[in-house]
């Protein structure tokens, strides 16, 4: 049944509440189950070998040492994975990480694996293992990996997007350019120009929860999967294709997840437990350690950014240009793409463009972190943007409303913007106290903006109606964190029932089919929309058996409230039937109730957001405190909006984290020397003060509810809010993130010095 | 690995000193349980001291106040004669990690763990502790400044250990403090710490000790620093020549907590505050 | 399992006995033997907080601690805060508030926020804070925790509860 | 036709389906394939389409390849 995805205002019932989550008691007594909390009948424990070298030649493994002892059942190399990615390069890559293949292309790459008994067993059977390495020369820096003389990763890469494409191989996988217009004339009518380089730092997404399944494979080609993961179809789909296995065959069951932050999209270790199991032909539980996931999943990119941009006396940025490099990690990735596609995404310049070096360096390889690659454009970008509105006398608010994107406004990708919410989100900060609160000594505020895609994408569900009228939803979109109320919410005010009679579950890869990966803030506007469209299936079938109730035409009956009503004066002696009352009835009058629905959920909107922040600035020693701090964002509609703002304030935390102290710190010697959370500082619950919301709705057109994705955006501005704090808190522009007391105070310094 | 739990100081001497491999001694376990869980060490003999006498006991006498080996950093902000004594060596106890950490990390721990940066080890050097030492030859007590001599390295010889801490009665007008600087509010290592005591007669500083941590291989005592201040009611000047005595101590090195120019430059800083804060302490007005 | 070594303790009020090999941390020990998952392993080195479990009342990481050391000791983990089927006034206020998205460290900041509250029945938000800075949570800012912190608070001393 | 962009350069192709814009394309630069199998979203008229080819492309619409995006 095609379905209507255009947005219909109405007034919710329940959507817009703010209801306890059906996961809740399970959550704090210790219930839920986590990927680390399962367990199995004869179950191994699985361990990870790894290089403690930034780039080598593995010249040879021995394992037989490790074989002969007592309680090892299984000891596997890179030869026990063996190719079948077919010429798929990315799969390829997928491969080579979770396994190296001949060489080691970073401190914490996975040279081989043991399941044994025990746990002590398996460390033992670790110490056994012989790997005789060649060291290469590494290479960690991001501009250090682009110059000519840099040891290179990849022999045969050659950087796309250059004409004539280079024959020489490098670190440069690829070079991107966006934009439009004229950039050289828009400088000639600037009346400033402000240039500036930015450096921002590796950061992990930091999920308390490590990596974690339990594989079981067996020799007739069955498998199963419990993992901790964003995305189980997905991860169904690669293990499938990297351990030859039919996907019909291998059921993921995703476990609770503890945090995923895009960290979560991608397989490190599981390819590896499916084979250790396959070999053992035993059940096989791997979890890795803080250290290894520090070492070898995967961060987001360290960059180095050019901005420069002209403005005109009254405000009209007349142009803006960015080159920007971006690390991938070991294999080629499409961050700086990312990084194009983002920078000047909330403004409406008529001249703009971006250049993006996606570049190879000897660390893990890079993986999504909350709207991936868009922080570190726009720490350069809302930088600039304040010092050119310093440069003409004006206010950064008021700069920002001048060149701000709107409908109509062509986005430097391409399209024109549709409905959108980033103008609303700075009149809200104009307009808000925090704007006018009075700043003591050592403080200063910053504001800055924030834009990341949403994705639609592959979604289905199942809607179930029992006996009793209550509801089974099963949506095969990972909850990573309250998605169960808002899709129980948006199926009981489609069928006009009360939220406490939909119960959601996740479902696994054998009993729904395909879904995406939750990420790109998807997952409430797919899965959304999906159960609505189930849900408006199920009202289909439950008008038709009303109809046969009652021995009416079904063209006669209309669901109004949780009830099907007769309309028409031949019927109005017939007195409205309730959900309940037809399910009760369904085993006579034709079987289950069930709506469902697959689709392709398109039409996802953009996520804009504007922050506030107050910090103190403690001019002796350089260190930052976050005083005050307020998000303002557009969620074109918020189903719940406890969770809604839980996104924004964890958003914006983790972006404080990365402004103020979060960094991965690799020695000369190639190695990540901070993998642990006392030297990699997360923020702690004293390092913060309460984050103030405001949720704007501005409604998507393409989805029946408005829904926008909210997970992402607000990790974006903080870093520029931030650094706008601290310059008007000290005077000082800081242009290399993570702004660390000991960077402020040398900046500090620099500016007494000039 | 062997696990063991003495009764007596004596008794878990005997096990070390008999031990033929690697032996290690558990009081809080805040520092060991890393070591084993990141494969640093891998233990023979660990023998815990937590049940031999007295190991959990804060005792007040004429002299002073004695803490055993096993007394928790909770322990310490709870008892409120210590507290009122020697506040800078109680704060800097409390400041080793979080809640958790402070229900199990103890002063000679922190102390025999010997790293640099540990947060007890200077205020307890500034307050004048000694640590009592049980082995095979009996009982000894050495100064704390004395007992760490490198990073992971003390001078306690095979088969001894801590048995306790012993702090000076306070002489009066007497005040402590200690500051560290970290980049977080709380669950960091300290970058700097600076731990100072002083005492006054007639608003004058008569007697002082400085102390540093995190910018030298041990924590080290700074005579230097303390005559800075001795003489003065901690006027500018006594101030600045601190701050340039405490700088001038610093050995450091550049780590990932950390650079050299940095460090040296935050000791002067924090001793400055510090210095204020015990001077208060003391009875001071400046 | 060389080295065992059979440890007799009681766990959230019920004698328990376990062996486990003398360098077992006492959270694996309850997570692997006892069977209380509750306990939640997020860096294994007292670093995060998410296995904190209180050692005759006194909260500690479970991590930090060995399984033998529990040898004649009360614990108490997440699983016992329930009193039959009614949940403690802290369960019910991180439920109410939205105190959690993943739920991973939840577990860890329970246990703590009720060391907290026994301590210490009105804390103040900085108090607060401080308190739980051991337990590290990704998700959430801390906002909501601390609010459902000071709401349980206040719930249970209105109830005259600790 | 249809105006499709990526960035300065736009070209007029005729339409009436993303499967059949991909087969106009492909006929024309037998190097965007690469593209493709990297995977490619479609805008049109300003809205997003991922995955679904069957989607009609009305007529004088205005249409954007661009690179599909990983979120976090």
């Amino acid at each position: 049944m095609a379905h209507d995805n255009r947005y219909v205002e109405k007034d919710y019932k329940v959507v817009g509440s703010r209801v306890k989550r059906p996961d809740g008691v399970d959550k704090v007594t210790g219930k839920a189950r986590y990927g680390a909390d399962a367990s199995a009948p004869g179950g191994l424990v699985g361990r990870v070998l790894r290089s403690p070298h930034p780039h080598a030649q593995i010249v040879k493994i021995n394992t037989a040492k490790a074989e002969k002892l007592k309680g090892v059942k299984a000891v596997i190399t890179s030869a026990d994975l063996p190719d079948l990615t077919n010429g798929d390069q990315g799969m390829a890559h997928i491969l080579e990480n979770c396994m190296a293949r001949g060489r080691a292309l970073y401190d914490g790459h996975a040279v081989a694996a043991v399941a044994a008994i025990d746990e002590q067993t398996a460390a033992k059977a670790l110490k056994l293992i012989d790997v005789k390495y060649k060291k290469l020369p590494h290479v960690t820096d991001v501009d250090e990996a682009m110059k000519p003389d840099a040891p290179v990763l990849h022999a045969k890469m050659f950087t796309r997007g250059v004409d004539p494409a280079p024959t020489k191989a490098s670190n440069i996988s690829a070079r991107t350019q966006m934009g439009y217009g004229d950039v050289d004339a828009g400088f000639a009518e600037a009346d400033v120009i402000v240039e500036r380089t930015y450096k921002t730092e590796q950061t992990h997404q930091g999920y308390i929860e490590p990596h974690a399944c339990l594989a079981s494979v067996n020799p007739d080609g069955t498998a199963e999967l419990w993992v901790t993961t964003q995305g189980h179809f997905t991860f169904r789909n690669v293990c499938s294709t990297l351990l030859g296995l039919d996907i019909a065959k291998l059921k993921v069951t995703s476990s609770e997840i503890g945090g995923g932050f895009g960290g979560k999209t991608h397989v490190w270790a599981e390819p590896v437990a499916l084979a250790l199991s396959r070999k053992a032909n035993r059940p096989v539980k791997l979890v890795m350690s803080r250290e290894e996931v520090f070492r070898a999943s995967g961060p987001t990119s360290s960059t180095s950014i050019d901005v420069k941009m002209g403005a005109k006396k009254d405000g009209t940025i007349t142009a803006a240009v960015a080159e920007m490099r971006y690390q991938g990690g070991a294999f080629p990735g499409t961050w700086a793409m990312l990084g194009c596609m983002t920078a000047f995404a909330c403004y409406d310049i008529k001249n703009n463009k971006t250049i993006g070096w996606d570049v190879v360096v000897n660390r893990p390889k890079v993986a999504a972190y909350r709207a991936p690659s868009a922080p570190m454009a726009a720490f350069a970008v809302e930088s600039t943007i304040d010092l050119v509105a310093k440069e003409i006398g004006k206010s950064p608010i008021d700069v920002r409303l001048k060149n701000v994107a709107r409908e109509g406004t062509q986005a430097p990708y391409g399209p024109t913007y549709g409905p959108i919410g980033i103008e609303n989100t700075l009149e809200a900060v104009k307009a808000h106290p925090h704007m006018r609160a009075k700043l003591k000594k050592n403080q200063g505020r910053g504001i800055a903006c924030g834009f990341w895609f949403n994705i639609g994408g592959q979604t289905c569900v199942d809607l179930n109606i029992g006996a009793d009228g209550t509801v089974n939803l099963s949506v095969g979109t990972v909850d990573v964190g309250g998605a169960r109320s808002s899709m129980a919410m948006i199926a009981a005010e489609e069928l006009g029932i009360s939220y406490e009679d939909v119960k959601t579950n996740i479902g696994d890869t054998a009993s729904l089919g395909h879904n995406d990966t939750t990420e790109g803030s998807r997952g409430t506007f797919s899965s959304g929309m999906a159960t609505i469209f189930a849900a408006r299936d199920a009202i289909q079938v439950l008008k038709q058996r009303a109809a046969k109730m009652w021995g009416i035409p079904v063209e006669d009956v209309e669901w109004q409230d949780g009830e099907a009503v007769a309309i028409g004066k031949m019927h109005d002696n017939l007195p409205a039937l309730s959900l309940k009352e037809i399910a009760a009835k369904a085993g006579r009058t034709g079987g289950p109730i069930a709506g469902h629905n697959e689709v392709v959920a398109d039409g996802a909107g953009m996520g804009f957001a504007s922050h506030i922040c107050d910090v103190e600035v403690d001019p002796e020693t350089g260190r930052s405190q976050i005083v005050r701090y307020t998000v303002v964002q557009d969620a074109g509609k918020a189903i719940h909006p406890d969770y809604v703002e839980g996104q924004f304030q964890g958003a914006a935390a983790q972006g404080i984290g990365w402004a103020l102290n979060e960094e991965y710190i690799y020695g000369d010697d190639g190695r990540l020397q901070n993998p642990g959370f006392l030297d990699y500082r997360i923020p702690v619950c004293s390092d913060m003060p309460f984050i103030d919301t405001k949720i704007l709705e501005v409604p998507n057109p393409n989805h029946p509810y408005g829904i926008r994705g909210v997970g992402e955006t607000s990790i974006v501005p903080p870093l520029g809010a931030v650094g706008n704090a601290i310059a008007n808190a000290t005077g000082v522009r800081m242009t290399h993130a993570p702004m660390s007391p000991p960077r402020v105070l040398a900046a500090l310094d620099a500016q007494d010095a000039g | 690995m062997r696990y063991e739990r003495p009764g007596t100081a004596k008794e878990a001497a005997g096990l070390l000193a008999e031990e033929k491999g690697q032996a290690f001694l558990l009081a809080g376990g805040t520092d060991l349980l890393v070591k084993l869980k990141m494969g640093m060490v891998e233990p023979d003999l660990v023998v815990d001291i937590k049940h031999m006498a007295k190991a959990n006991e804060i005792q007040s006498t004429a002299k002073g106040f004695s803490i055993g080996a096993g007394v928790p950093g909770a322990r310490l902000g709870e008892h409120k004669a210590l507290s009122k004594a020697w506040p800078g060596v109680v704060e800097a106890a409390n400041l080793i990690g979080s809640d958790q950490i402070q229900g199990r990390c103890t002063l000679a721990g922190n102390l025999c763990n010997a790293s640099p940066a540990a947060d007890s080890v200077p205020a307890m050097i500034a307050a004048g502790a000694k640590a009592v030492i049980v082995g095979p030859k009996g009982r000894r007590t050495v100064a704390v400044e004395k007992i760490p001599t490198g990073p992971g390295q003390t001078c306690l010889t095979k088969g001894e250990l801590i048995e306790s801490i012993s702090l000076p009665k306070p002489a009066p007008r007497t005040g402590d403090a200690y500051l560290r600087f970290i980049p977080r509010t709380e669950m960091d290592i300290a970058v700097v710490g600076v731990a100072i005591s002083v005492t006054l007669e007639r608003g004058v500083i008569k007697k002082a000790r400085v102390a540093l941590g995190a910018v030298a291989p041990t924590a080290v005592l700074v005579p230097a620093a303390a005559r800075a201040l001795v003489g003065s009611k901690l006027d500018d000047a006594a101030l600045d020549k601190l701050a340039k005595a405490c700088s001038a101590a610093c050995n450091p090195i550049d780590d990932k907590r950390g650079t050299i120019e940095y460090r040296v430059r935050l000791a002067g800083v924090l001793a400055k505050r510090a210095a204020k804060i015990a001077f208060n302490r003391a009875g001071g007005q400046s | 399992m060389s080295n065992a070594t059979l440890v007799s303790t009681v766990v959230n009020g019920d004698a328990v006995q376990f062996a486990c090999p003398t360098d077992e941390s006492l959270m694996s020990a309850l997570r692997d033997r006892v069977g209380l998952t509750g306990v939640k392993e997020g860096c294994g080195t007292g670093d995060c907080g998410a296995c904190s479990v209180t050692l005759d009342g006194q909260l500690v990481c479970s991590c930090l601690v060995l399984g033998v050391e529990a040898e004649g000791k009360e614990v108490e983990t997440v699983e016992g805060l329930a009193n039959g089927d009614q949940l403690h006034p802290l369960q019910e206020k991180f439920i109410e508030h939205a105190a959690l998205q993943c739920g991973i460290c939840t577990p860890g900041f329970l246990v703590a926020a009720k060391a907290l509250l026994k301590r210490n029945p009105n804390p103040n938000e900085t108090e607060i804070r401080y308190a739980l800075a051991g337990n590290l949570c990704r998700c959430t800012g801390y906002d909501k925790i601390v609010r459902a912190v000071q709401a349980a608070a206040k719930d249970m001393r209105n109830k005259g509860r600790r | 036709m249809i105006r499709v962009g990526d960035g300065p350069e736009s070209i007029e192709v005729g339409a009436e389906s993303v499967a059949e814009l991909m087969q106009a394309l492909l006929l024309r630069y037998p190097d965007l394939q690469e593209h493709l199998d990297r995977g490619v979203a479609v805008s049109i008229n300003g809205q997003i389409f991922r995955d679904d080819w069957t989607v009609a492309i009305p007529n004088d619409a205005e249409v954007y390849l661009i690179p599909r995006i990983e979120g976090g």
